[in-house]
């Protein structure tokens, strides 16, 4: 198999997005069955390129109509993108297993389509090699995702969406507004060339260009001010999408940033933006953590958690060193794993018991022990409890950070993360120990199996981390030294502006 | 299990020479003994100590008339009191009831209830009386005399007889829950 | 032979200390008496007293512990006893160490309390409570003497204190040691349970406390207690402020040993004179008073006893 | 191969994990027993190959870092504390343990303690101390969550402010283990005191021992921060409390001493020092006396048996940091003694009371009373423990603080020493209380059928029991343990004699002049009258009858003049002070999230101006 | 003289009552049984601040008890006696308590009330037994028509000791 068949991953979600209102006329019912093998087969190109990719060693360019970079769109699937190609493919299948159950209300063909662009928009943005294919791939993420917030009906989902459009729209006509600028001092849209001529765009032209595109992506990527819509969105969405909202779309548009900003880097405003993204993260921890002391909801309560962890990846990432690079996406692969577990299980709850207010939790220790069991795993290791997995890449980022002599910063990130674990352990206290009425649940043996599936994810990688550790230390590289990345895209050596 | 026989003559000097008092001063003779104590009799000279705990006390002084309620306060004291204990009543109210003869609340013959080895004439006697009985009892014990407490123990069921007639059966159990009901509620609050 | 050697030497002082112990007792009752213009009893008063006690025809237990409480006071009295040099008799005397002596001079208090305790007697309860509070409130001047005395020693064994003595003249002549010396001596005052501080066996409000349920032969061991702590506390210290005796002028070791055990009495019934006047002065405290008392003025003096031994 | 340090350290964590899955009654009792025995045999047979080479390691690399674990005389101490009480604590599990979950967490807490002890390096001592407090912390939700979120949150705040000390060290030192942390921190004393300049600035050197402090001081519970310790020792399974408070106690003793040993020299040059004792132990050391005292007020206060050994755990703990703190080779060997023996009778201790509410069920004084008739066995060893920890000669409790009393007061220390000595007092006065409260006095008529203690309670009560008297009266086999750690003999004399040149103590020549003492006050007894028994209603209280229906005893409130004469210290509380710092935080938070996350889109759309001007001061 | 003029005070304040002064610093009141509670009101507030006693007075021939309430003025330094007069008979003698005016009269009602059998309503302590042993406790002994000395012949079982017209005295 020649590596082309890499483009399949873009390609197939958007053939089988299109295709589903011709299944629908077949039959109503094989709407769902058929989103699920699309899914499956998903995973497995992600994973077959996975394999390539890492024991290869060489990322897999792909050019768009056979024209050389400059010229034509090229996707480059690095040790990164594979990795989280992998990611939002795994993901995407087990929601769309969960959705075969969860989702209740009728247009569900619609939902099947908006699903598969949510996937095709996000696999887009990360794999590309283009700046304006970026724009189009976040365009298409973020629409779908608008549309799927509000796919309940309810008057909490159109609020949450109604707020989630307009700060999204217009995060992103900044952000193209930002491009339109690299685009004019540059002449080109391929982001190698940029690394390559990032040196003598004039400063100013430079500093407002990064301004801007950071401030679009910060929409996306939820740091502090620009993630008012999360909670709200997180919360009236259906349960599967939150859970990929949080797995794998802020995400992408945090990673999106990241790019952007380190092929800058020749730039004089590169260090004053990684500091204002620095203080930014910190105070998105803070106020993630803080404002979700007293909550009832326990999925609102997740949202804030998980914004908070996303600031306290892009501190990571902030940091300009090898290490915080390695520390963030390690923790970006841990916080996908440990959050998509809590919102399915937390999902399922919902379901189960009909809401997701702090009442229903109490006593689910009897009620439903599995879901219970996995939501105690998933809370343990976001904690940060040694011998789970997010404990060594919170451990990692703390000492990269140290190393980089923010002591500031790292305290009162410790600070937060002990507020995190005050709502936690209530809730644990809640589950377990606290006596509730009601009987016991028969627990569906599908969700069950995915659930201990992650659980177990969760325990190896907290035993044996070296595996994982060398996965992200692998693809932050691809992600941190831009000069690697231009030689491995190639470029037309006449074209220029 | 070792015959103290041969020491007898020393610790009946002891005994006689060291009487710790347990004065239980009832009715008017209390009065009587504090000037006992101070420097114009001072009863020290002959050893004797006054000590408020009969585990440790020989001689029981009853001082004046005493009361039924009273009694039963005496008899307990007396039998916690170690074996060779002797008994000294005052005045004339514990012989015949005294000028109470004809009252309800006083005993008429102490001697029916608890034995005394001496008692003391006068409607309170002096301390000089007193002086005079402490020495009637020093002798009585180089004698052998003073053994109250053997007659205690040898007819126990006569004493014990008389003082069940007077307070009526199991009248310790019945004295000590008298004021249970009252002290309960209490405690309830508490 | 040194087993015999010692066996005896141990008789000699038990015996010694018993019987001055005794006689400290009888002292206590005549010189209270005279300071009250009474005659007062013989001096062999207590002895008798003893013997009656013992000679008691019926005795109670309330258990194994109440009996074990007060043999293990005496045990322990004893122990404490060997270890403080007596001129050249005493058999322990290299391991007598100050810590140790001090500890060792507070336990049978535990094991009379202990033992009063276990008799279920109220009046037992509350006299242990004030006991100990009594102990918590002397605890703070004793440790801030010794401590001054190991600092200006350097040393903590009594014997090269004693050996110190010697040469530089006896401790009190120094500063810190003299107010390290008051302190010590109102401590003193509670431990013999004199006038001012015996609020545990208060006679009138509490039937003497812990001693209300000890009859016949536990209040003659009682007694017997009561006579060696006397001598100990007495002898320790004389020993540590008041230079103890090393006497080597006569010839033969006999007459030596017996100077130095007359030189040693003479100093002891000055301590205990002292008490006893303090003793027949002064009224009774309540528990909370002795405690504010004793965290104040003892403790100012012997902290800063100890503070200008330790320059 | 799996090194045996790796078997001692999760022995215990594989057979927690076992127990937990084999949830029958018989089996995970056998393999709780298993896996607390496993390593203490490792360690016994340790002993012989540490007397031949110095010591015995073994490292892996995990995610980046290469952990080290190493044995040598101070942590096989440490270690064999651990394997002794952890033993007898999990003897004490199997009767008083209810479920699994219990056995998993306890014995898990044992593996962090391990780990905490054998480690060589930051990170893996960073790790196994989260570990151990995670699965304490746990033992504590199941029964109250109020006392269990204020011990996690004070035990975390510890461990986080070790990590940011750790992250400083690592980013000056570039490495963990404690080796090179140790040759560049000595290197940097020789540079500070040649004059040249440092690697570490005097305010950093000051943060990073403030850190070290605070996460050291809440794991000992030193004063301000000990309000956690009565609560968590008494909201969980009691023979748990036995190792909670006997062992994992020892964890915050040992990080002083790892202070020491990584940075002390270059403090020592760094703050100079008073008198022999360096400053910054000098801190330690009031610490630790300030402890003592306020420890053992409480102690004498306290209503409930679990919150008095608490506070009496916390109040000897006070004794081992004033040891470590004067700083002189003597005198941390003397508080080294005193960990031993404070974990051997704490344990005791802990155990008793397992056994006691085991059987009665009660925990307050005042439902308890007259226990000693009913439970002989518990109460022989209660005396045991109780003349050990009061300090009476012939125990192991008096040879160590006799040990302190003469390290702290040899280095002219007079304000340390009185406070020691007022601390030994007090020791005296709570145990007396707890004694009279719970065994001696009138018995209330439904404790009347109270059985004695389990066998394998019993067992394990022995055990520690023996303990307490072979090292009282034989002193000397542990002081030559402790010689070994500091390679020169510190303490001489022989097995049974303590020599330090300026006092001698020998444990056989008390025993057995206490022995004769005994023996002639027996004959004298002996030679009185049959003792006839009396019951408790046969006592003189002023002649009035007793019935065992009203009891009259002060067995509440005991110590009301106390409380009285420190009415005005009692007014301050650091526990209120934390409680309020928790509840402003909870209320900021409140208030914060209503007026961000309001809800309304103007409000968001505002923020994403905010940003642009922000954006366009910064230089656009 | 001065107990006139406090005389006539009370008097102007409580017309029910008679009052005069016996002789210096003693004045006297009589008021009858069921004013005895607003009389020992008005008592306070004109500085009567103690009651010393609550004394009954057995009258058998008129059939009636007499209950004398001694109070003190401390200020005046007068002592006041305060006579009510009831039905002797043990169902009839009854009382209002004074409780709330003076605490201290709790004690001196249960006295009363233990002795004569006079039945104060109010005060809960009166079924508690106060001074009478258990034997004695419902003989009322100090009635007039209570005879002492069968009782003590009954109690103390010595018949044949004492001989009525009392001119041969046996010991």
């Amino acid at each position: 198999m020649n590596l082309q068949f890499a483009s399949l991953l873009i390609a197939l979600p958007l053939i089988s997005a299109f295709f589903v209102p011709v299944i629908k006329t077949i039959s109503r019912k094989a709407v769902m069955p058929f989103l699920v093998i699309i899914t499956a087969v998903q995973t497995g190109i992600a994973a077959w390129v996975f394999e390539e990719v890492y024991t290869g060693g060489k990322p897999i360019i792909i050019m768009a109509g056979g024209f050389k970079p400059p010229v034509g769109i090229n996707l480059y699937i690095g040790h990164f993108a594979a990795l989280f190609v992998l990611i939002i493919a795994v993901a995407g299948f087990f929601m769309a297993v969960f959705s075969m159950k969860s989702i209740g209300v009728e247009p569900k063909d619609k939902y099947a389509m908006l699903f598969l662009l949510l996937m095709l928009g996000a696999t887009g943005m990360i794999s590309t090699g283009d700046i304006f294919n970026l724009f189009v791939f976040m365009e298409i993420t973020a629409i779908s995702a608008y549309a799927l917030t509000a796919y309940n009906k309810t008057g909490e989902a159109s609020e949450g969406a109604m707020k989630y459009i307009v700060l999204g729209g217009i995060g992103s006509s900044f952000f193209l507004v930002g491009i339109a600028l690299i685009y004019g001092s540059l002449g080109t849209l391929n982001m190698a060339q940029i690394a390559q001529l990032a040196g003598n765009i004039n400063p100013t032209v430079a500093q407002a260009a990064l301004a801007l595109l950071v401030f679009g992506l910060a929409v996306e990527a939820e740091l502090f001010p620009l993630n008012a819509w999360a909670p709200d969105a997180y919360q009236a969405a259906p349960h599967p999408v939150t859970a990929m909202f949080s797995a794998f779309v802020v995400k992408a548009g945090l990673y999106a940033m990241v790019r952007i900003i380190y092929l800058l880097r020749d730039t004089q405003a590169f260090t004053g933006i990684l500091r204002l993204v620095l203080i930014l993260g910190t105070i998105t921890v803070v106020i993630g953590e803080l404002s979700a002391l007293r909550q009832t909801n326990v999925k609102r309560m997740f949202a804030y958690s998980s914004i908070a962890q996303v600031g306290f990846m892009a501190v990571g990432f902030s940091l300009g060193t090898q290490a915080g690079a390695s520390a963030g996406v390690f923790h970006m692969v841990n916080h996908a794993i440990v959050k998509a577990l809590m919102f399915l299980a937390v999902g399922y709850v919902a379901l189960e018991l009909g809401g997701t207010s702090i009442e229903d939790f109490k006593g689910l220790g009897k009620k439903m022990p599995l879901t219970a069991f996995a939501i105690t795993v998933g809370a343990i290791s976001i904690i940060g409890i040694p011998m789970f997995n997010v404990f060594w890449s919170k451990i990692q980022l703390i000492l990269a950070a140290l190393k980089v002599g923010k002591t500031g910063v790292i305290a009162l990130i410790l600070g937060a993360s002990l507020v995190e674990a005050v709502y936690y352990i209530r809730l644990i206290h809640t589950m377990w120990f606290e006596s509730a009425n009601g009987e016991k649940v028969k627990e569906n043996f599908t969700l069950g199996v995915i659930m201990l599936l992650l659980v177990a994810l969760i325990i190896v990688i907290g035993v044996f981390p070296n595996a994982a550790w060398n996965i992200a230390q692998k693809a932050a590289a691809d992600l941190y030294n831009v000069s690697q990345y231009i030689k491995n895209v190639p470029l037309l050596p006449g074209v220029s502006p | 299990m070792v015959d103290w026989r041969l020491f007898e003559p020393l610790f009946e000097f002891a005994r006689r020479k060291s009487l710790w008092i347990v004065a239980f001063c009832t009715g008017c003779g209390g009065i009587e003994m504090p000037p006992l104590m101070t420097s114009r009799y001072d009863l020290e000279r002959f050893g004797m100590m006054p000590n408020p705990a009969p585990r440790m006390a020989d001689l029981f002084l009853i001082t004046g008339y005493v009361t039924p309620k009273t009694l039963k306060r005496i008899i307990i004291t007396y039998e916690l009191q170690p074996d060779p204990k002797y008994v000294m009543a005052h005045g004339s109210c514990p012989l015949n009831g005294g000028v109470y003869w004809d009252a309800y609340n006083a005993i008429k013959h102490l001697d029916k209830y608890i034995p005394v080895d001496v008692i003391i004439a006068g409607c309170m006697p002096r301390p000089e009386a007193v002086m005079d009985g402490i020495n009637k009892i020093m002798e009585m014990i180089e004698k052998g005399t003073a053994d109250g407490w053997k007659r205690y123990k040898e007819n126990y069921e006569y004493y014990r007889k008389n003082q069940d007639e007077l307070f009526g059966e199991g009248w310790r159990e019945k004295e000590a829950r008298r004021w249970i009901p009252w002290l309960m509620d209490r405690k309830k609050e508490e | 032979m040194m087993v015999i050697e010692t066996a005896l030497k141990a008789l000699l002082i038990l015996l010694y200390a018993t019987f001055v112990g005794f006689m400290f007792m009888g002292i206590i009752r005549i010189v209270t008496a005279r300071i009250h213009r009474r005659v007062g009893p013989p001096i062999y008063q207590p002895i008798l007293d003893t013997i009656k006690l013992l000679s008691k025809k019926s005795s109670i237990t309330h258990g194994l512990i109440y009996d074990f409480g007060i043999i293990y006071a005496l045990g322990a009295t004893i122990l404490a006893l060997m270890f403080i040099p007596l001129g050249g008799v005493s058999i322990l005397r290299a391991y007598g160490d100050l810590i140790l002596i001090t500890f060792l001079l507070e336990i049978p208090m535990l094991g009379i309390m202990f033992a009063a305790m276990s008799s279920g007697n109220p009046w037992a309860g509350l006299g242990a409570q004030r006991a100990l509070l009594t102990l918590l409130a002397i605890q703070v001047p004793l440790g801030f003497a010794i401590v001054a005395l190991g600092e200006f020693y350097g040393t903590f064994s009594t014997y090269q204190i004693v050996m110190a003595q010697q040469s530089m003249g006896w401790s009190i002549t120094s500063l810190p040691l003299l107010l390290a010396a008051v302190a010590y001596d109102l401590v003193l005052q509670a431990m013999f349970g004199k006038e001012p501080f015996d609020i545990m066996i208060a006679p009138g409000e509490i039937s003497l406390g812990p001693m209300v349920e000890f009859g016949g032969k536990h209040m003659g061991i009682l007694q017997i207690q009561h006579a060696i702590a006397l001598f100990a506390e007495t002898l320790f210290f004389s020993n540590i402020f008041l230079g103890g005796a090393v006497i080597t002028a006569f010839a033969s070791p006999i007459i030596n040993t017996l100077a130095t055990l007359v030189v040693l009495l003479i100093k002891q019934t000055a301590v205990l004179m002292v008490a006893i006047f303090i003793g027949a002065i002064f009224p009774r405290f309540t528990i909370d008073q002795a405690a504010r008392f004793y965290w104040k003025w003892p403790t100012i003096i012997a902290a800063a006893g100890a503070i200008l031994a330790a320059l | 191969m799996i090194n045996e340090l790796m078997i001692i350290i999760f022995a215990p964590l594989l057979a927690g994990v076992l127990a937990w899955i084999f949830d029958v009654k018989g089996i995970r009792e056998g393999v709780a027993i298993i896996g607390a025995a496993v390593p203490l045999a490792y360690l016994i047979q340790a002993y012989q190959t540490l007397a031949s080479q110095p010591s015995i390691q073994y490292s892996i690399v995990l995610s980046g870092f290469k952990f080290e674990f190493i044995l040598y005389h101070l942590s096989w101490v440490f270690a064999m504390i651990a394997g002794v009480v952890g033993f007898a604590a999990v003897l004490g599990m199997v009767s008083t343990a209810k479920d699994s979950y219990e056995w998993l967490f306890a014995l898990m807490s044992l593996t962090g303690v391990y780990g905490v002890f054998l480690a060589d390096d930051l990170i893996s001592f960073f790790i196994f101390w989260e570990i151990m407090t995670f699965a304490s912390f746990m033992m504590v939700l199941k029964y109250n969550r109020k006392a269990s979120l204020k011990y996690f949150l004070l035990s975390v705040l510890g461990a986080y402010a070790m990590l940011i000390a750790i992250g400083i060290i690592y980013a000056k030192v570039g490495a963990f283990d404690f080796t090179s942390v140790q040759r560049v921190f000595y290197q940097d004393a020789m540079r500070s005191v040649m004059g040249s300049d440092t690697l570490f600035s005097r305010n950093e050197l000051l943060l990073i021992f403030g850190l070290f402090l605070t996460a050291f001081g809440v794991k000992a519970g030193t004063f301000p921060l000990h309000v956690w310790a009565p609560d968590a020792y008494s909201e969980t399974n009691q023979s748990y409390t036995a190792m909670f408070s006997g062992v994992l106690s020892k964890a915050g003793v040992y990080g002083m001493l790892v202070i020491y040993i990584l940075l002390g020299t270059r403090l020592m040059y760094e703050f100079g020092n008073i008198g022999a004792a360096p400053k910054f132990g000098y801190v330690i050391a009031f610490l630790g006396g300030i402890t003592i005292i306020v420890g053992g007020l409480l102690a004498a206060l306290q209503e409930d048996i679990r919150k008095l050994f608490a506070y009496s755990s916390i109040s000897q703990i006070g004794y081992i940091l004033v040891g470590i703190g004067v700083g002189t080779a003597l005198s941390i060997e003397a508080a080294i003694y005193h960990a031993i023996s404070h974990a051997l009778f704490k344990g005791l201790f802990f155990l008793i009371v397992a056994t006691i509410i085991h059987r009665t069920g009660k925990t307050q004084f005042k439902d308890m009373g007259g226990l000693a008739e009913k439970m002989p066995v518990t109460f022989a060893m209660a005396f045991v423990a109780i003349l050990s920890l009061a300090g009476i000669p012939p125990l192991v409790g008096f040879a160590s603080k006799w040990l302190i009393f003469e390290a702290v007061i040899h280095q002219n220390m007079p304000i340390l020493g009185g406070m020691l000595f007022f601390g030994s007092a007090i020791g005296f006065v709570y145990l007396i209380r707890f004694t009279y409260a719970v065994w001696f006095g009138q018995r209330p008529t439904e404790l009347d059928d109270t059985k004695d203690a389990p066998l394998p309670l019993a067992i394990a009560m022995g055990i520690l029991a023996l303990l307490n008297v072979v090292f009282g009266i034989a002193p000397g086999i542990v002081a030559g343990e402790l010689n070994k750690i500091f390679g020169k003999e510190i303490i001489q004399g022989t097995i049974w004699e303590l020599n330090l040149g300026f006092g001698r103590y020998n444990g056989l020549f008390i025993t057995i002049w206490l022995v004769v003492g005994i023996l002639i006050a027996a004959v004298i007894y002996f030679l009185g009258a049959k003792v006839r028994r009396v019951p408790v209603t046969d006592t003189y209280q002023a002649g009035n009858p007793v019935t065992m229906d009203y009891n009259l005893t002060i067995r509440r409130n005991f110590f009301l003049p106390l409380k009285e004469t420190l009415a005005f210290w009692l007014r301050m509380s650091f526990d209120r002070l934390y409680q309020d710092i928790g509840s402003w935080v909870e209320d900021l938070a409140e208030t914060l999230r209503h007026y961000i996350y309001n809800g309304n889109v103007q409000a968001y759309a505002w923020y994403l101006a905010a940003i642009l001007i922000i954006l366009a001061l910064w230089g656009v | 003289m001065r107990e006139q003029a406090i005389v006539e005070k009370i008097l102007k304040e409580a017309p029910y009552a008679e009052g005069k002064v016996r002789r210096e610093r003693r004045v006297e009141f009589t008021v009858p049984a069921e004013r005895i509670k607003d009389f020992l009101m008005t008592l306070k507030e004109n500085s009567f601040e103690l009651m010393l006693q609550i004394t009954v007075v057995d009258w058998l021939k008129d059939g009636e008890y007499e209950l004398v309430y001694q109070m003190w003025s401390i200020t005046h330094r007068t002592h006041a006696m305060v006579r009510t007069r009831i039905p002797r008979e043990l169902d009839k003698a009854r009382m209002p308590t004074v409780r709330d005016i003076y605490p201290a009269a709790e004690t001196y009602e249960r006295d009363a009330h233990d002795f004569f059998g006079v039945y104060f309503e109010g005060n809960e302590k009166m079924e508690m037994p106060w001074i009478l042993d258990d034997k004695e406790q419902g003989l009322f002994p100090h009635r007039k028509d209570f005879d002492m000395l069968g009782y003590v012949k009954r109690k103390y079982k010595i018949l044949d000791r004492f001989d009525e017209n009392k001119d041969n005295y046996v010991i």
